[in-house]
């Protein structure tokens, strides 16, 4: 055993310095599960303690692999671009002077940020636990010939709910294996779904309110919101090109708000209450029982991402 | 350090006759121990440890294994009860039919992408799980198929509402000949 | 007489607990033991019999059983067929739904920065260590996930507080263990 001079730190793996950090990491971004593996990576190799990490230099390193990664590949996926896009926005408003409000929302983000990063920490190093375990039937072994005491006395069915899901999707995985292919259907909400829907809608509206409102409820995977998000949006925006909606956004990321015109484009006064839309059967909601204004513009930070 | 080591092996034989789906053979264990164990000391030292337990070590069909003793067995199979496991086709054909309800025995086979047997329909009947729900008044009438409130309460659910959401189940669900209700 | 009977239960728990390859119940060991019996005693007696052995007493998701001594694990394994381990994201999943159940697929996948693919799910409902835990009243009424007994068996935890708690986890030093070396 030598005596290790002087350094009681143990030296980390990955240098202090971002530069080859950043470039070692942007060829290999594939073997990271998404921005926040990468950024979880990035903070371990900048200190020691995930509770002090330096976000704004997190967020220059993230941005230095991104813009590197850029360089080299051009189908970079989108989660990616968002999260950049993010922590842009992010580094922006942590270098206001502090005291602003801009700049306190930005204090918040970032330490809801930290958080999430120590969480995920947190849950690698309980995975990490669990591996170490002696596991039965890997390290430690039941008895291989269990003897039952023969007199099976039929006493109910043994099955749980666990083993019911696997039966169903054993079965219906077999079943496709059975059938000729057939292309999925897309479940993706498209801008003319999105149109309809906000044409009905806009209606049933007195004042400003969030378009992620609009969103139709059903969706639930990440893949079919980022869909309906844009779909949602697009259709906004066509609308406001016709003049039947108007849109506005207080600030960078935040959230979207819409409104029917109160006059139309026809210069006639189109009352929330009496109008709905021209080519839907305009279910004549009341306005008063949506119970969507109360919900409208929100400091909710999720809008940013 | 000799002892220690003879230690080690009786404790290795008793872990892989304890851990083996079936009787060990001399062979088997002889590969097992190091180089030069005695096994027949080893065997004798295992079974000396075994004598007077609840448990005892056997020689049989070629090979070692552990037994309950036979003078205990009387009072054990009083306590043990235990529950029938369903075939593997027939729990298969109990989730299609709660998934799709109400729904013909031909579709269920056209889900599974197999037939379905009159003995797994019978046993499944059996259980009280399934019950017949009308006909679909479609040429032939076939009979319509669900389940019974026996069904909920024996997975421990209030409501068929209440089972797992099938997209919470499948990333990307594989397209399933639809609900019969809409269709037809 | 009194040593005879007490003798006479520790054979017993020993013998049920030995036929069985999951953790028995203590509810199930005092039904087979006579009125009156202690059982404490008893499985204190039995665990003290089994101490430095081969196979071992353990008590795991609140029941008793025997399984091999830890340390064989390296020899046994040269001999026995074992499944593969999970991959790492499996046991992240499990080690999620573990700690924040009852969970949704969603919350898991927003814990990871990543989408749950179909592979790792169906790994984990493989094992039997996660299963549904209804649904929670929200909209679109997403499936609640949870860990079994089986997960408990699976690491030999007798209880879900047996997990270490989680700002017990940070303090280790940064660098990460490798995982222990799988010789198969």
């Amino acid at each position: 055993m030598a005596e290790a001079p002087a350094s009681a730190h143990p030296a980390p793996q990955v240098p202090a310095n971002d530069t080859p950090l950043a470039e070692g990491l942007l060829l290999r971004l594939d073997g990271f599960e998404g921005p926040l593996d990468l950024l979880l990576d990035l903070a371990r190799g900048q200190k020691v303690d995930l509770a002090r990490i330096s976000i704004l230099d997190l967020v220059d390193q993230y941005l230095a692999v991104i813009e590197g990664a850029k360089r080299v590949r051009l189908e970079l996926a989108a989660d990616w671009l968002v999260m950049a896009a993010w922590l842009a926005w992010l580094k922006s408003r942590l270098l206001l002077p502090k005291g602003l409000e801009a700049a306190d929302e930005a204090e918040i983000a970032a330490e809801i940020l930290a958080a999430r990063l120590r969480d995920l920490q947190t849950m690698r190093a309980a995975a990490l636990w669990l591996t170490a375990r002696p596991q039965r039937g890997i390290d430690v072994f039941p008895r291989g010939a269990p003897e039952t005491f023969a007199e099976t006395e039929t006493f109910g069915i043994s099955a749980d709910l666990g083993s019911l899901m696997r039966a169903y999707m054993a079965a219906l995985r077999r079943g496709t294996r059975h059938r000729t292919y057939r292309p999925a259907r897309t479940t993706l909400w498209t801008v003319k779904d999105a149109l309809a829907r906000l044409a009905v809608l806009v209606g049933t509206l007195p004042d400003w309110s969030d378009f992620i409102h609009f969103l139709p409820d059903w969706v639930v995977n990440p893949l079919e919101r980022r869909a309906a998000v844009a779909s949602t949006l697009i259709a906004g925006l066509e609308m406001a090109k016709s003049g039947t909606v108007r849109l506005r956004q207080d600030d960078a990321f935040g959230p979207i708000l819409l409104r029917r015109l109160a006059f139309g484009p026809d210069g006639l006064d189109n009352d929330p209450q009496d109008t709905g839309t021209q080519d839907t059967g305009a279910q004549d909601t009341g306005a008063q029982d949506t119970g969507a204004q109360d919900t409208g513009p929100n400091q909710d930070d999720t809008h940013g991402r | 350090m000799a002892d220690d080591d003879f230690a080690t092996q009786v404790r290795l034989a008793e872990a892989l006759i304890f851990a083996s789906d079936t009787p060990i053979p001399p062979r088997a264990l002889t590969q097992a121990l190091p180089d030069g164990a005695d096994l027949d000391a080893v065997m004798a030292a295992l079974q000396n440890i075994y004598t007077d337990r609840g448990v005892i070590l056997v020689q049989a069909a070629g090979g070692w294994q552990f037994q309950t003793a036979a003078d205990l067995a009387p009072q054990l199979k009083r306590v043990i009860k235990i529950p029938r496991r369903l075939p593997r086709v027939a729990m298969e054909t109990l989730a299609i039919i709660a998934y799709h309800q109400p729904v013909t025995r031909a579709e269920v086979e056209e889900i599974r992408g197999a037939t379905l047997s009159q003995t797994t329909l019978d046993a499944l009947l059996d259980t009280d799980m399934i019950t017949p729900k009308g006909r679909r008044e479609t040429p032939g009438r076939p009979t319509l198929w669900g389940t019974t409130p026996d069904f909920l309460t024996h997975f421990g659910l209030n409501d068929l509402r209440d089972l797992p959401r099938r997209e919470d189940l499948l990333v990307e669900p594989p397209t399933i000949p639809a609900a019969p209700a809409d269709e037809t």
